[in-house]
């Protein structure tokens, strides 16, 4: 996988995507009007503001998401160097999945898992 | 304004954070708008607004003679588009003391079943499309289509057929009505135990629905859910046992009853009732008794003054017809007490505590059709 | 419907002539070809035609066929508006907010005698707004009360041909109404 | 025990001796003046032998020089039907005791005879309209015109 080819790849992904955006925006016709910029709610005009106080649970579940989401991103490059390295990668792997497990388990105890 | 803003993002909790589950939403079936006020996700209040379809049909036909009457009510309730027709002829053969010869009396009985199956498979194919299960779509609709060409086949029209007339029929039915039926009930003894493996036993499907939105036996009679909704919770309220009419009393069918009245409940009363409708047609497609399609009626009717009142069981509930008539063509005043008008109002009871996800689930297992509800 | 009379029937005849010079930029061929074989309906459903209109995407007559390939239920996701049942005066001011939330090109199909006239609703009924081309721009009625899905089928062919000699690009003459006195056609030619 | 309509006649006598009885064939139908009404209707849910708690439906019909409220009502034990009426003699502020306190669907019913009829409920929790908005006539009355929005055959 030298890195020209990354770069090439990485071009023609810009080229293809800014190219649909651009057609697209060039030839559709646009038409400006109130209603258009209200925000959609069922065909009624919107009652009540969004800006409300919401309950913390759903701020903690999406911060453990991104913790593990996060994890699974370090995932990515051990998996393609882990057959040159061997069994040390292995165990390097495990320990960090303990910790995180560990992390989980914290979590799940302070009932921050459980759902409104 | 601006301080306004500023100080209700300050404080927050006390006003309510109101969404619109408006005219134009997949699942209320219908022009219906909820509002619904939450607390994140759960549901503090639900307000049924109803008013999107209202075309004052009851005001219609006060200017209409009794032969038009009959296509206003296919309008209504369009899912149980021939029982809503036969209601109305009932009432005006019953006002004109009018004996109907007995081959009319056991087709109408027949197509009575026939469009409640075809009825429950639409809920069935709505309510498992509402909570996310988009196979049932295709299934129930499919399989509907089967008896939709039986309608055609005889009345020239798939969803709403007006065949009945005051009398009997508009003509007779195609000779080839038996057979379809027969057919179409092998087809469908197969495919119904189908529908349970598919949806019933689906473990998303019962986690949702068990103990959903619960109704109690006296609430549903304090609130005059009738129909599967109303047996759901125990409620025995089917008009085809209380006030028999058509064949209904020669008949052998059981009511479907079932006390828990969640969601589930009243899901399985109406996979029930297509059995047992299935099973009224098994007894009555062999021996349709032979003669005219039609008793003799004066091309315009009159009704002699007085008050009429016809209780029918449809796919949703109990429809009664109410006919004020002083004698001339046109009725003085007619009411149509609607089943879904009174099935619509227990929502805010019942899903008042759970999520905003369920209401979806209640409102599919209620099988509201909005139209009904405005008249 | 054979392809034949599909084709070339009149109507196809007038379009081509009232579009000036019929013979459109490849541009504006590529864009048609893309806008009607794509058409994603609104799940805009008031009464019974909504029934037939569902019925119209069930398995027999699957109008996944023709590109209309699911019902979405924003507006902002949606190309053509299927007004399919009876529009109230109550029920008015909605659509028209739905449609105009809509994003161009948008369409809109008046589907059922309701949404063409008003329907059997016309005579003594006083919330019924005679026909949705009183509310919003129609581009195709769908006559039947409730029309079948065939007849939905057609109207969303009809729709198509009607988007194919669209000029998108607009370097075609503005459309010359045929009808149109002669001085008006003057000044467009 | 399920009592038939002569039965059920005596004993609707006793609980409001001054009730008409109209010719009905098929229900027992009696008149009750509004006077005692609301309270003729607790009698009617709560007695034991009566138990009439499955209202049917509720409707109003406009005789131009008066309004009939009609409720037909049920008891899910028995299985007896009766017709209650109420008259209402007032034309410009017709007003009747509610009874959605006793049977929870009537106040959904009433809502809409008062958006259909503009007859008025006392003490009904919200009386609000059902399916006009406000500034609209009430329709399903005899001397009702909209010429703007209806088109008369």
């Amino acid at each position: 996988m030298s890195s020209e080819s990354l770069v090439l790849f990485f071009i023609i992904g810009i080229v293809l995507v800014g190219g649909a955006v651009v057609f697209s925006g060039f030839i559709a016709p646009s038409s400006i009007n109130p209603a258009k910029s209200e925000p959609y709610e069922c065909g009624i005009p919107v009652q009540s503001p969004a800006w409300i106080q919401f309950n913390v649970g759903y701020y903690l579940f999406a911060i453990i998401y991104l913790v593990f989401d996060v994890e699974t991103v370090f995932v990515f490059p051990w998996a393609v160097v882990m057959h040159g390295i061997g069994m040390r990668a292995f165990v390097e792997i495990l320990i960090f999945f303990v910790i995180l497990g560990l992390g989980l388990l914290y979590a799940w105890r302070k009932n921050a898992l459980r759902w409104v | 304004m601006q301080e306004e803003i500023v100080k209700n993002i300050i404080l927050g909790e006390d006003e309510d954070y109101i969404i619109n589950m408006g005219p134009q939403h997949p699942s209320t079936h219908g022009v219906l708008r909820f509002e619904v006020s939450l607390q994140g996700e759960r549901i503090k209040k639900v307000v049924p607004h109803c008013g999107y379809i209202h075309r004052g049909i009851e005001k219609m036909c006060e200017r209409d003679t009794y032969a038009q009457i009959i296509h206003l009510p296919d309008r209504m309730d369009y899912l149980s588009a021939h029982i809503n027709n036969e209601a109305v002829c009932l009432c005006v053969e019953k006002a004109l003391e009018v004996d109907v010869p007995e081959r009319v009396t056991y087709i109408r009985t027949i197509l009575d079943e026939l469009n409640r199956i075809a009825s429950h498979q639409l809920w069935w194919c709505a309510m498992g499309m509402d909570m996310g299960a988009l196979t049932t779509f295709f299934y129930g609709l499919r399989d509907r289509e089967k008896i939709l060409d039986i309608f055609e086949e005889s009345f020239g029209s798939r969803l709403i057929h007006s065949f009945n007339t005051p009398g009997g029929f508009m003509h007779d039915i195609h000779p080839g009505f038996q057979k379809r039926i027969k057919e179409f009930i092998t087809y469908f003894r197969q495919k119904l135990p189908e529908y349970d493996r598919l949806l019933t036993n689906n473990v998303i499907f019962r986690e949702r629905s068990i103990d959903i939105g619960t109704l109690s036996k006296d609430d549903a009679i304090q609130y005059g859910v009738t129909g599967p909704s109303g047996r759901g919770s125990g409620f025995s309220c089917d008009v085809r046992k209380i006030e028999p009419y058509g064949v209904y009393s020669r008949v052998e069918f059981n009511e479907i009853l079932m006390t828990e009245g969640d969601v589930m409940a009243r899901y399985k009363v109406r996979i029930a009732e297509m059995y047992e409708s299935m099973r009224i047609l098994e007894q009555l497609v062999d021996n349709i008794p032979a003669g005219d399609y039609s008793a003799k009626m004066k091309a315009v009717l009159r009704l002699p003054a007085g008050e009429f009142f016809q209780r029918v069981e449809t796919a949703r509930g109990e429809l009664a017809v109410f006919i004020v008539s002083d004698g001339n063509k046109s009725p003085y005043r007619i009411k149509f007490r609607s089943p879904n008008f009174s099935n619509l109002f227990i929502i805010s009871k019942l899903a008042e505590g759970f999520k905003i996800a369920d209401l979806v689930a209640i409102s599919g297992s209620l099988d509201l059709v909005i139209p009904d509800i405005d008249r | 419907m054979e392809y034949e009379d599909f084709k070339d029937n009149e109507t196809l005849e007038l379009l081509k002539k009232s579009g000036g010079n019929i013979l459109l930029s490849t541009i504006d061929n590529i864009i048609n070809w893309g806008r009607s074989n794509s058409i994603w309906p609104l799940t805009f459903a008031t009464s019974c035609c909504g029934i037939e209109m569902m019925a119209a995407g069930a398995p027999r007559h699957d109008f996944a066929r023709f590109g209309v390939e699911v019902y979405r239920a924003s507006p902002r996701q949606a190309d053509v508006i299927v007004v399919a049942g009876t529009i109230v005066h109550k029920m008015a001011p909605v659509l028209k907010r739905l449609y105009e939330q809509m994003p161009d090109p948008k369409y809109v199909i008046a589907m059922g005698a309701c949404a063409i006239s008003g329907g059997p609703f016309y005579y003594n009924s006083y919330s019924v707004v005679r026909g949705a081309d009183q509310v919003i721009p129609v581009d195709v009625y769908i006559p039947g009360c409730p029309p079948r899905p065939e007849a939905l089928l057609y109207g969303i062919m009809q729709l198509q041909r009607k988007i194919k000699s669209e000029h998108p690009m607009g370097n075609g003459k503005d459309q010359i109404d045929p009808d149109a006195d002669a001085e008006t056609q003057a000044k467009n030619k | 025990m399920r009592m038939e309509n002569n039965s059920l006649r005596q004993r609707m006598e006793t609980l409001v001796p001054d009730a008409t009885f109209p010719i009905n064939s098929q229900y027992l139908e009696l008149v009750v003046p509004d006077g005692l009404f609301h309270e003729f209707c607790l009698n009617l849910k709560t007695s034991p032998d009566l138990l009439f708690d499955y209202l049917i439906s509720l409707t109003a019909i406009d005789w131009k020089d008066h309004y009939m409220m009609v409720y037909h009502l049920t008891s899910t034990t028995f299985r007896h039907t009766v017709v209650l009426k109420v008259r209402i003699d007032n034309r410009e502020n017709p007003q009747v005791e509610t009874v959605s306190d006793i049977w929870k669907t009537a106040e959904f019913h009433e809502r809409e005879v008062f958006d259909l009829f503009g007859i008025r409920f006392l003490h009904h929790p919200d009386l609000r309209r059902l399916f006009l908005d406000d500034d609209y006539g009430f329709p399903l009355r005899k001397d009702f015109a909209d010429e703007s929005r209806m088109i008369v055959k």
